[in-house]
C-alpha cells in the first residue's frame, strides 16, 4: 500500500532538508512559503531518503479570500506519497512560483491552473490559456466567475432546484 | 514463333485476332484508302477496352479490391448494390459524377483541371501493346517494353501537376514526395526489366511470350530477383500501400489529393486501379509468360490464360495493401538507392555471363532449366550477402515485454528484478 | 510510312511543338512552362516515331520526359516564388530582339544549305542493330559518355552533401 | 538539404481535422523538408468545463460526467471518482461490490488497448486492417457492458458503494467466452505486427523517452512502463482488493514506440489473467452498501488514483459538508502524458511525429474535460 505521509512527517521531511521552509502543517497536508517552495522540491526530489521525484498531480483550488496551489508528489521506490500546498493571498493577481524547473511535467498542469483559475506561475516558461483562447473573459474556475444576475451564486441549495442566495462567507478550510 | 493454333477461322474464340483481321479485310475491299487504319486502331480500342479493361479493371479491380480486402479484414466488403454488390464501382462512379467537383480560391485552376486527365490518358494507353493472344495485340511495335515504361513517366507529372496545383501544403508534400520517389525508383525498375530483356533478347513483349512458350519457361524462375525488384518498384510508382507515402492517410491527410473532389477525384481513384492492373497485366506477360499456358492455349483461349495471371499478380498488390504498414520517405528512399539498384546491377551482371554461356551452347533447351536453378538460389544469396554488407542485422531484438512481479522505481535493461 | 495520313499527323505534330515552345517562352508562371517544355518533348518524340524510328522515340520519351523533366519540376519545386507572375522584366525588349535576329540566321542557313534528301521510304532503325552498332563502331565514345556522366552524377552528390552528413561521415 | 540549397521552414497543421489525431487535436509542427523544428499543440476543442459544472451537482450526479471524460474507458474512470468519494465520506464497499468493480475495470482496459493499438498500427500505415481486427473483439466486450449496465460507451454503472445492478444471469457465459477468445485475437496481432519489418522500422527507435525524463515528465502508465519503470498503482497502492489476484506488470526496454506497443498488448494478455481469477473467486452477498441520495461527506479533502488503461487517473475532492463537492478536480493521464511530446517529436519527420503521437494513446475527452 502507498504510505500516505500526513502533515508532520510531510513538514518534518522538508524542514530537514531546508530549515524554515514549512509554514504551517494541518492533518494531512504541509504549507510551504511560497518563496522557498523551489528549493525545497529540489531537495526533496534529489534526497534519496525522501525521494519524491514523482510529481503527479497539481491543482489550483479557490477559497474565496485566497489562492492554493496542492502538490501530490510521489516515490517509486519508497512508494509514499506527499501532499504539499502553497497559498497566494488576495483574488486580482494570485503569484505563485513555477516549479518547472524542478518537476519538467509541471508546465502543462501549471498552464490549466493558469488558464482555468487565473493564478499566475512566475519563472514559468511559457504561460498561456492552453484550453481557452487568449481573449476569453475572466477565470471560469472562480468561484465568483458565473455570478448570475440577483446576486443567485453557483452551487447548490438545499435540493437541486434551489439555488443559494447568500453572500460569499469567508470560509477557512481546515 | 512455331504456329500455335489449330484453325485460323474467323469463328476460332480462342484467338480474337482472326475475327478481326477478318473484318478488317472485308472493309477494306469496301471503304478508301487509308481509313482502314482508323477502323483497325477503332476496333483495337473497342475491343481491349470494352472486353478487358472495362470489366478487369473497373468491375473485377475496383470491386474485386474492396472485397478482398474487406474479407482480409473480417468484414464483408459491398455487397448492396446489383448482385453480389456487383454493381457498385458503377454506382461510385455515378456517385462522383454528380458530386461538385471544388476548386480551391488560389489553385492554378487550369494546371488542376489538366492534371485528371493527363493521368488517365496512359492509363488506356499502357493496354495497346499488351498482346492478349496470337495476335490480338493493338500495336505489336518491337519496342513495346520501352513504350510500356515511357508511357509509365507520365502518371507521375500528372501528380505532381495536381500536387502543386492545388495550392495546399500537404498537396506540396504529396508532390515533393512522389517526385523524389518517381527518380529514386525508375532506375532499379529499368535494370530489373533489362535482366529479363537480356535472357529472352527481344524487347517486345510478343517476342517474350513467344520466349517462354518455345523454351516452355516461365520467365520468373529464370529471373525471380527481377520479379521482386519489378514488384517494389511499380508499388512504388503506383503508391501502392508499403510505399504510398505521397497519399499517406495518416500523415500527410490525403497528399496530393486532398483538394481533389467529385470526378476529378473518382479519376484518380480509378486510374489508380487501371495502372495497377496494367502493370500486373504487364508483369504476367513479361515474368509469367503471357497467355500461354504450356500448350494449353490450343483448348483454352489464351486471352483467359493472361486475364488470370493478371489477377494473379493483381492479388499480390491487394495482400500487401491489406496488411503491410507503411515506410517513411527517407527510409524509401535509402532501399532504393542503397538496395535494389545495386541488387539489379548484379544481377544484370549474372544474367549477361548466362546468356553468354547459352549463346555458346547456342540456346540449347536443357540449360536454361540449370541457369533457373542456379539463379534461385543466387538470388536469395545475393539479397542475403548485400544486406549484410550493408550492416543491417534482423531484428533480435526481443518482442514481448519483461514481466515484474513488485512495483518499483526503474529497472536497468540487464537487472532481474 | 507515306500516304496522306502520316502527313497529316507530321503537320498536326509540327504545330503542337511549335505552340508548345512558344508556350515556353510566352508563359508568366514557371511551371507553365516547364509543362510545355514536357509537351514538347513528347512532340518531338512523335516526330522520331514519325521518322520510324521507334528506338530512339520511346528513348526519349523516358529519359527527357520520364527523367529530365522531373528533374526540372524538382528544380521548380526549390525555386522560391515560382509561380508568381514573372512577366514584367526589364529584359523583355532586348530579349525580343536577340530572337529575331537568331531566327533570321537560322532561316537563311536552314534556306542555304543542301540537304541531302533520300528518296523512298526510309527503312526502320531496329534496336538490334543500334545495339550492335554501339557496342562494335562506337563502343569507344560510349564508354566516354558513360564514364562522364558517372562522374557528373558523383559531383552532383558531392556538391549537395549538407554538413551533418559531411560530419556524419568524418565521424565513421 | 540545408546544405546549399536554401529552404525555409513553413508552418504546417496536423490539424484540428487530421485522421489520426484520434480526435480534435491540433499540432503546429514548423517543419524544414520532412524534419519537424518545433511542435506546439493547441487544445481545448473538446473543453466542457467538467470541473465546474461537478461543483453545481450532487456526488451522485457528478458520476455520469466522468463517463464523458475518458469516453474509452468509462467503467475506469467512474470507478476513479467513486473511489475517491468514499475515501471522502470513509464508505466500506462489500467484497462482491469490489469483485465486480475489478472484472469491469480489467475488461474496460482490454476494450480501451484494442482501440489503442489498433489505432496505433494505422497511424503506421496498415492501412485499417489491425484496427477492423481490433474492433471486432472490441465489440464483445461492449456487448458485456450493454447486458450489464445498459450502455456500451458511457456505462453510468458504478455508484458510491458500489455498483448500480448486479449481474444477470448470462454475464458469465459471455465473460468465458471473451477469455477464451482474447488470446489467439493478441497472438494474432502480435504475429502480424511484432515481427513486421516494416512496423519494427517504423517504430524502433521513435519517439525514444529515457526514464528519467520519463519521471520528471510526470508520466504514467504504458508510457513509464515503456522506458522500463516498474509502476503500475494496481500493484504498487492496490484498491477494489486487487492484491489477492496474481499478475505481472510489463515493463519495456528502451522506451521507444515499439516498446509501448509491445507493453500494451501484454498488459491485455494480464487483465486476461486478473479478470479469470476475480470470476472464479466471485463471492456472494450483497454487492452496494447503501448511501443517502444528498451525501455530505465531512469537510476535507481527498485524492484517490486508479490504474486507467491511459495511466494514473486521479479524483481531488475537497468538501466543505455541501451536498455538492466545492472543488472537483480530474489528474487526466492523457493530458499530462503530452507534456514531453514536443521533446519527442522534434528533430523526427512528420510521419514520426504521427507514430509518437498514437504511441501516447490520447483521447481528447479526457485532454480537455
Amino acid at each position: 500500500m502507498t504510505r500516505e505521509l500526513t502533515g508532520p512527517e510531510a513538514a518534518a521531511l522538508a524542514e530537514a532538508l531546508v530549515p524554515g521552509s514549512v509554514d504551517r502543517t494541518t492533518a494531512t497536508a504541509c504549507y510551504l512559503k511560497p518563496d522557498r517552495l523551489v528549493e525545497t522540491l529540489r531537495a526533496l526530489r534529489d534526497d534519496p531518503e525522501a525521494n519524491l521525484v514523482h510529481l503527479t498531480n497539481l491543482c489550483g483550488v479557490d477559497y474565496w479570500d485566497h489562492f492554493e496551489v496542492v502538490y501530490h508528489i510521489q516515490s517509486f521506490e519508497k512508494n509514499h506519497i506527499a501532499l504539499y500546498k502553497v497559498e497566494a493571498w488576495g483574488r486580482e493577481n494570485p503569484e505563485v512560483p513555477s516549479v518547472t524547473p524542478v518537476f519538467h511535467g509541471a508546465w502543462i498542469q501549471e498552464c490549466e491552473a493558469y488558464d482555468l483559475l487565473g493564478i499566475r506561475f512566475t519563472g514559468h516558461p511559457n504561460l498561456y490559456r492552453i484550453l481557452l483562447w487568449e481573449g476569453y473573459p475572466g477565470w471560469p474556475l472562480r468561484k465568483d466567475f458565473l455570478s448570475m444576475p440577483g446576486g443567485l451564486q453557483p452551487g447548490l441549495g438545499e435540493f437541486a432546484g434551489v439555488a443559494r442566495r447568500q453572500e460569499p462567507p469567508v470560509k477557512v478550510i481546515e | 514463333m512455331t504456329p500455335f493454333l489449330v484453325s485460323d477461322k474467323w469463328y476460332d474464340i480462342r484467338d480474337l485476332g482472326n475475327l478481326s483481321r477478318a473484318l478488317l479485310d472485308a472493309a477494306d475491299k469496301v471503304l478508301p484508302g487509308g481509313v482502314v487504319y482508323v477502323l483497325a486502331a477503332l476496333i483495337g480500342f473497342v475491343a481491349s477496352f470494352l472486353l478487358f479493361v472495362l470489366p478487369s479493371q473497373l468491375i473485377i479491380g475496383v470491386y474485386g479490391e474492396r472485397r478482398i480486402i474487406g474479407r482480409m479484414q473480417s468484414r464483408l466488403g459491398p455487397n448492396r448494390v446489383g448482385p453480389f454488390g456487383l454493381l457498385q464501382p458503377i454506382a461510385d462512379a455515378i456517385k462522383l459524377i454528380q458530386k461538385e467537383a471544388l476548386t480551391p480560391a488560389q489553385a492554378d485552376r487550369v494546371v488542376m483541371y489538366i492534371a485528371p486527365i493527363i493521368f488517365v490518358m496512359p492509363a488506356v494507353l499502357l493496354w495497346a501493346v499488351i498482346p492478349f493472344g496470337e495476335n490480338m495485340v493493338i500495336a505489336d511495335i518491337p519496342v513495346s517494353l520501352m513504350y510500356f515504361l515511357a508511357v509509365s513517366a507520365l502518371p507521375v507529372i500528372a501528380t505532381f501537376m495536381a500536387g502543386w496545383s492545388s495550392n495546399n501544403k500537404y498537396s506540396l508534400f504529396g508532390a515533393m514526395r512522389i517526385v523524389s520517389m518517381a527518380i529514386s525508383y525508375e532506375s532499379p525498375l529499368v535494370l530489373a526489366l533489362l535482366g529479363a530483356v537480356v535472357m529472352s533478347g527481344t524487347i517486345s513483349l510478343s517476342g517474350m511470350v513467344a520466349w517462354a512458350d518455345q523454351y516452355t519457361i516461365w520467365m520468373v524462375f529464370v529471373q525471380p530477383l527481377a520479379l521482386v525488384i519489378y514488384f517494389i518498384c511499380v508499388s512504388a510508382e503506383l503508391n501502392r500501400t508499403p510505399v504510398d507515402i505521397a497519399e499517406a492517410e495518416s500523415e500527410i491527410v490525403a497528399g496530393y489529393l486532398t483538394e481533389y473532389s467529385g470526378m476529378k477525384w473518382g479519376l484518380f481513384y480509378g486510374m489508380d486501379i487501371g495502372y495497377a492492373l496494367a502493370a500486373s497485366g504487364f508483369a504476367a506477360t513479361v515474368f509469367l509468360g503471357g497467355w500461354t499456358l504450356f500448350g494449353l492455349e490450343k483448348w483454352v483461349p489464351g486471352w483467359m490464360i493472361f486475364i488470370g495471371k493478371t489477377h494473379l499478380f493483381y492479388f499480390l498488390f491487394i495482400w500487401t495493401r491489406g496488411t503491410l504498414p507503411r515506410l517513411r520517405a527517407d527510409q524509401l528512399m535509402a532501399f532504393a538507392w542503397k538496395f535494389l539498384l545495386p541488387l539489379g546491377v548484379f544481377n544484370l551482371l549474372i544474367v549477361s555471363t548466362e546468356r553468354m554461356l547459352w549463346a555458346e551452347q547456342d540456346y540449347a533447351k536443357g540449360l536454361i532449366y540449370v541457369f533457373a536453378l542456379v539463379n534461385i538460389v543466387l538470388s536469395v544469396g545475393l539479397v542475403y550477402a548485400w544486406a549484410r554488407f550493408n550492416g543491417y542485422r534482423p531484428e533480435r531484438s526481443p518482442t514481448r515485454p519483461r514481466l515484474v512481479k513488485q512495483a518499483g522505481g526503474y529497472i536497468p535493461v540487464g537487472e532481474r528484478p | 510510312m507515306d500516304g496522306f495520313g502520316v502527313s497529316l499527323a507530321f503537320w498536326v505534330l509540327a504545330a503542337i511543338t511549335l505552340v508548345a515552345a512558344a508556350g515556353v517562352m510566352v508563359s508568366r508562371n514557371l511551371l507553365h512552362a516547364v509543362l510545355f517544355l514536357i509537351l514538347t518533348f513528347v512532340g518531338v518524340a512523335g516526330f522520331f516515331v514519325l521518322l520510324s524510328a521507334d528506338f530512339i522515340a520511346m528513348a526519349q520519351v523516358i529519359i527527357y520526359v520520364g527523367a529530365i523533366a522531373v528533374l526540372v519540376l524538382f528544380a521548380v519545386l526549390l525555386t522560391p516564388r515560382a509561380s508568381r507572375d514573372n512577366g514584367e522584366t526589364r529584359w523583355a525588349l532586348p530579349g525580343m530582339l536577340l530572337a529575331v535576329c537568331l531566327a533570321a540566321i537560322f532561316l537563311f542557313v536552314i534556306h542555304d544549305t543542301a540537304w541531302k534528301t533520300r528518296d523512298g521510304v526510309p527503312q526502320g532503325l531496329s534496336a538490334s542493330d543500334l545495339g550492335t552498332a554501339l557496342l562494335t563502331t562506337w563502343v569507344v565514345p560510349f564508354e566516354i559518355a558513360s564514364v562522364l556522366l558517372t562522374a557528373a552524377l558523383v559531383g552532383a552528390i558531392m556538391l549537395t552533401r549538407s554538413p551533418e552528413e559531411e560530419a556524419e561521415d568524418a565521424l565513421a | 538539404m540545408t546544405g546549399i540549397i536554401k529552404s525555409e521552414p513553413f508552418v504546417i497543421n496536423i490539424g484540428p481535422q487530421h485522421p489520426s489525431t484520434h480526435g480534435v487535436f491540433r499540432i503546429k509542427a514548423t517543419v524544414d523538408g520532412e524534419k519537424v523544428i518545433d511542435a506546439e499543440m493547441v487544445m481545448g476543442y473538446l473543453h466542457r468545463s467538467m470541473e465546474k459544472l461537478a461543483e453545481e451537482r450532487t456526488y451522485t450526479q457528478n458520476i455520469p460526467f466522468t463517463d464523458r471524460t475518458d469516453y474509452l474507458s468509462s467503467m475506469s474512470n467512474n470507478l476513479g471518482y467513486c473511489l475517491a468519494v468514499e475515501k471522502l465520506a470513509g464508505i466500506e464497499v462489500p467484497p462482491r461490490g469490489n469483485a465486480i468493480r475489478v472484472i469491469m475495470a480489467e475488461l474496460q482496459r482490454l476494450a480501451s488497448h484494442c482501440m489503442a493499438v489498433g489505432a496505433f498500427a494505422n497511424d503506421t500505415g496498415a492501412w485499417q486492417t489491425p484496427v477492423m481486427w481490433a474492433f471486432r473483439e472490441r465489440e464483445k466486450i461492449l456487448d458485456i457492458f450493454e447486458v450489464t449496465s445498459g450502455a456500451r460507451l458511457t456505462c453510468n454503472y458504478m455508484r458510491i458503494g458500489g455498483v448500480a445492478f448486479d449481474l444477470r444471469p448470462e454475464f458469465e457465459p459471455m465473460v468465458r467466452r471473451i477469455l477464451r477468445d482474447f488470446p489467439p485475437f493478441i497472438d494474432e496481432m502480435e504475429g502480424l505486427l511484432s515481427e513486421n519489418e516494416i512496423f519494427i522500422a517504423r517504430t524502433r527507435g521513435i519517439g525514444v523517452l529515457t526514464p528519467e525524463m520519463a519521471i520528471n515528465s510526470s508520466l504514467s502508465g504504458p508510457m513509464l512502463r515503456g522506458s522500463g519503470i516498474a509502476w503500475d498503482i494496481r500493484k504498487a497502492d492496490p484498491y477494489c482488493g486487487y492484491e489477492q489476484y496474481d499478475f505481472d506488470i510489463p515493463i519495456g526496454y528502451n522506451g521507444d514506440s515499439y516498446d509501448r506497443f509491445i507493453v500494451r498488448l501484454e498488459e491485455m494478455r494480464q487483465s486476461l489473467k486478473i479478470i479469470e481469477q476475480a470470476l472464479d473467486g466471485l463471492p456472494g452477498g450483497p454487492f452496494r452498501t447503501e448511501v443517502p441520495l444528498a451525501l455530505r461527506p465531512p469537510k476535507g479533502e481527498a485524492y484517490a488514483r486508479i490504474e486507467s488503461p491511459r495511466g494514473e487517473l486521479g479524483y481531488y475532492l475537497v468538501s466543505d459538508e455541501g451536498p455538492s463537492p466545492y472543488r472537483f478536480h480530474i489528474r487526466p493521464p492523457s493530458f499530462i502524458n503530452l507534456s514531453a511530446l514536443k521533446e519527442m517529436t522534434v528533430g523526427g519527420t512528420v510521419a514520426d511525429a504521427i507514430v509518437v503521437l498514437g504511441s501516447i494513446d490520447i483521447v481528447v475527452g479526457e485532454i480537455d474535460r
